[in-house]
């Protein structure tokens, strides 16, 4: 990210104070305008934005929020800030949400309506937001070595294990990165700047978002957030390649009302729930 | 305390020893026992496994008893003995940190990122990066994995069992040792965020905004209307009652 | 002993406390600095001066006092606090010495090589001196392969089938164990690694990392069990010898 009017340097600062660096700022603040350098990606600077309306997160209006952040990117591209696409991405996503929340449903089988895409991006936001919570609650804890401690003159280590040997697996990842990296760099070639596809950006939506089962329609926004038009024809095309690539592997599902109608992509139902050992 | 003969400036007694043996042989077996573990654990800096204790004392030691009897034992000392998964230590106690601080080390600064993602890998374990990066919305940036497993307090812990095996990352003893927990259930406010849906991948079917209805009087398609029994279960409705 | 109020298994009790004060609030004041001193002696590195303690305690303390009764809090414990010139600190029970020493066996630390080349060997195998020197670029020490053998980790598993039948390496069970992995196979891949951040994200696109097999033991197609005349060999068995 290049929009960086104010930069700070956050690594000098006490790990507490690191969260509530943002309070001071508030919309009006013009230089919020220009500096995205100190956000999270867009979540956290849509969170950023849902907290300037005061209000509890269960309450915010998803629509004035998607409102309010379209215009912050928009603010930024008129100042020609070269943005991530995650933020474009985002952008497209609520440009689209929009839409659905303004124009009431029509057929019973287009995605998602706008409503269950809010209470999507609530859970999201309200999750974040739980886990920055439980990050703070966590470092504001007793610590070990700060306001707990242990013996300072320990009489003997108690080995576990028999091995008199001592290493962890993380030792031993590093060693094995490093080395491979390290006899690669000779035949380094410097990687492509990678095309600003369809298919790169439904990936970050899916991070962003979770899987969205409308894709036509949701297209048509991501491609108007291509920021280079002449990439915009390369880009549907590779994109509908693409998505025909996941319909053969049984990840998406594809439909067309007749012949030159749009056509319909989502993602397939019914996967697996997941398991650990 | 002071009127009792055993006078102590500060009593390390225990309320209750109902459970303790009156077999004066089993007794004095027991002290020694509670006096071993005392030396071992309190020797070391780093926790002590219940199964290393179980090596060290005599074969037939109730190492828990031995050391629930150390911990109450220390409860209101300057130092204390605390549980750290199935391991113990000695730890000095937490309200008197504000004398401690001239020992304190310098602790290494986690960036907000880190932080948070340490937080996910606690609360959300075993969890996979894409789990992560789907929960923060951003990619893991190079430095904050590493570095909080470098830290020791994250471990990968193996993979999980779906497409493509990701590697699950999750927490260590060494986490729940530096910030004082017994165990992972402890994590602050953990029940809630669970109660709440907030722990899980997906939202939840439960998980609703509560956003006021275009027409307040029309039910939700998952929603039904109560029926006069529901509403006599409420106590709205006053029963009607057998024959009347 | 359920009879008296303070019952314990281990009684810290002093016989005499006559010095002490009979004010309730010097008591109390007394108690507090013994935690405090006790707490301060606990995670200290070094034996802590009286002047260090009087420095730290509050104003009024009377240090000797409270050292007086912290030692004879502990006389009987597990652990001991004893005096080492004019500085306090605190010390294993000397009957209870035995239990420090019985696995006082120092842990040492793979040197930066030898991580090399047990990393190479868990993701390579089997993999033969040339082909890990291949990796390295650099030559494998012969040091550094014994040290190998000598945790346990890595063991010889056959001969390539090639000119000059070099011998194969692999890990053991032992490896998985105390790496904490459920099979080989777990080893984070390409991906995982870059998303950890212990691999640059912009590798060349030639750039892999070999998929261990999922079967640790079953010999390769160009792989060679090991006879017994190799075993003999490589030192690995004891001549038979004669016509046994």
């Amino acid at each position: 990210m290049k929009a960086s009017a104010k930069k700070q340097d956050r690594s000098g600062m006490p790990l507490e104070a690191l969260w509530d660096d943002k309070e001071d700022r508030t919309l009006s603040d013009p230089e919020m305008l220009v500096d995205i350098d100190g956000f999270e990606g867009p979540l956290d600077l849509l969170l950023h934005l849902a907290r300037n309306q005061k209000v509890d997160l269960a309450r915010i209006s998803i629509l004035k929020l998607a409102e309010q952040y379209l215009e912050f990117i928009n603010g930024a591209v008129k100042l020609r800030l070269e943005l991530a696409a995650d933020y474009l991405v985002m952008a497209a996503w609520l440009a689209f949400l929009k839409s659905k929340l303004l124009i009431p449903k029509t057929g019973s089988d287009d995605g998602e309506s706008g409503e269950e895409l809010a209470e999507l991006l609530q859970f999201r936001l309200k999750r974040l937001e739980a886990m920055r919570d439980a990050a703070a609650r966590l470092v504001n804890r007793n610590r070990l070595g700060r306001d707990i401690f242990q013996r300072g003159d320990p009489e003997a280590v108690i080995i576990e294990k028999q091995n008199e040997w001592s290493a962890t697996l993380y030792d031993l990842l590093t060693a094995y990165a490093s080395q491979r990296q390290r006899q690669a760099i000779s035949r380094v070639a410097i990687a492509l700047r990678s095309v600003w596809s369809l298919k790169h950006a439904r990936q970050i939506l899916t991070r962003l978002i979770g899987d969205v089962r409308d894709w036509t329609a949701l297209d048509q926004f991501l491609i108007a957030f291509i920021p280079d038009p002449s990439e915009r024809a390369t880009a549907i095309a590779s994109s509908f390649a693409a998505s025909l690539e996941l319909v053969r592997e049984g990840q998406l599902e594809v439909r067309q009302e007749a012949a030159f109608q749009p056509i319909y992509l989502r993602t397939k139902a019914g996967r697996p729930e997941l398991e650990d050992y | 305390m002071p009127e009792t003969g055993h006078a102590r400036v500060f009593p390390f007694a225990r309320a209750d020893s109902a459970e303790l043996s009156e077999n004066p042989a089993e007794r004095l077996h027991l002290a020694e026992a509670v006096r071993m573990a005392e030396a071992i654990v309190f020797a070391s800096a780093d926790p002590v496994s219940e199964k290393a204790l179980a090596d060290r004392l005599p074969g037939e030691t109730d190492v828990p008893a031995v050391m629930a009897e150390l911990q109450a034992t220390y409860e209101k000392r300057g130092v204390n003995l605390v549980r750290v998964g199935d391991s113990w230590a000695f730890r000095t106690a937490s309200d008197l940190s504000f004398l401690m601080n001239r020992e304190a080390v310098q602790q290494r600064k986690l960036s907000r990122a880190a932080l948070e993602v340490l937080a996910i890998i606690a609360y959300h374990q075993p969890v996979t990066r894409a789990e992560m990066e789907e929960i923060r919305g951003v990619e893991t940036a190079k430095g904050t994995l590493d570095v909080l497993m470098e830290t020791g307090w994250v471990k990968i812990r193996g993979r999980r069992k779906a497409p493509g095996r990701p590697v699950t990352y999750g927490t260590t003893i060494a986490f729940l040792d530096h910030f004082g927990l017994e165990e992972i259930r402890d994590l602050p406010g953990i029940d809630e965020l669970k109660g709440a849906g907030l722990l899980s991948s997906r939202m939840p079917s439960n998980f609703s905004i509560p956003q006021p209805p275009a027409n307040m009087d029309e039910f939700a398609e998952d929603e039904d209307e109560l029926t006069d029994i529901d509403l006599e279960e409420l106590g709205l409705l006053t029963p009607r009652g057998g024959d009347d």
